[in-house]
């Protein structure tokens, strides 16, 4: 294993060890709702369903439309956000 | 060379945040998205239904009111007409 | 035309396309004498001749006096089961 994948591997188990990557995961989802993103979703599920008629759409149909534009949607400023909480913890607990 | 290491080191560390950035964001955004579409068709389903249901009371009221209008309208016929027929048989 | 409008609309002429209009209306007829509304009915109109005399009554007249309890007499039951039967045919035979 190369010298990046242990350290990142050991990041990885410090974070969940920690609690921080639940933590994280928990901000996100928060971010994702306070931002509109999870609305902005709802409506173009809405849509898709419109479109394609409930009889003919499944969950992995509508998951599969859908995921590319929620990919899209997602705020640099939240994305920003998360990096920068993840870079704080690493600069705390990632020693040389 | 401490200095070498150490933007070694910073560098190393803004790869694996980049990296641990996204992997999370990836696992949030399908958790999301699985679990936003997978209500959204509940509640599609559920409001259908709740209409199909509305509309089915409508749809029996209806006939029902229709059903009743001419029958009581046939009935009156037939009692007013059979009443004026037997006060006729009686004066004669 | 609003998604409620349309789907009433698609319900009635389902019913009507497969003559199950028809075939519920001769149910409800045939459960009104089954159940003792058109004897009800008859001796109501009766009295009501009786009150306000037979020469003072129209057929209208008597329509419109004995509406209310022609509608009130209807059992529950019977109109249950007219809402069940349409239920059933619309799970049988109408992609909604």
């Amino acid at each position: 294993m190369s010298k990046e994948a242990q350290m990142r591997a050991t990041i990885n188990q410090k974070l969940i060890e920690m609690g921080e990557r639940e933590r994280l995961k928990e901000l996100l989802r928060a971010k994702l709702i306070e931002c509109g993103w999870k609305d902005q979703l709802k409506a173009h599920c809405k849509d898709v369903i419109g479109e394609k008629g409930l009889e003919h759409v499944t969950v992995e149909d509508l998951v599969a439309e859908i995921t590319p534009k929620g990919r899209a949607l997602v705020p640099d400023s939240v994305k920003k956000e998360l990096l920068q909480r993840i870079r704080a913890f690493l600069a705390q607990h990632a020693t040389l | 060379e401490e200095a070498r290491r150490k933007q070694e080191h910073e560098m190393l560390i803004a790869q694996i945040s980049k990296a641990l950035c996204e992997e999370i964001a990836k696992e949030v955004l399908k958790e999301c998205i699985e679990a936003t579409a997978a209500c959204e068709i509940k509640q599609a389903l559920e409001e259908k239904a709740a209409c199909v249901a509305r509309c089915s009371e409508d749809a029996c009221n209806t006939l029902i009111e229709e059903t009743l209008e001419s029958e009581i309208s046939k009935l009156a016929n037939d009692i007013l007409t059979a009443e004026v027929q037997r006060f006729r048989k009686f004066v004669k």
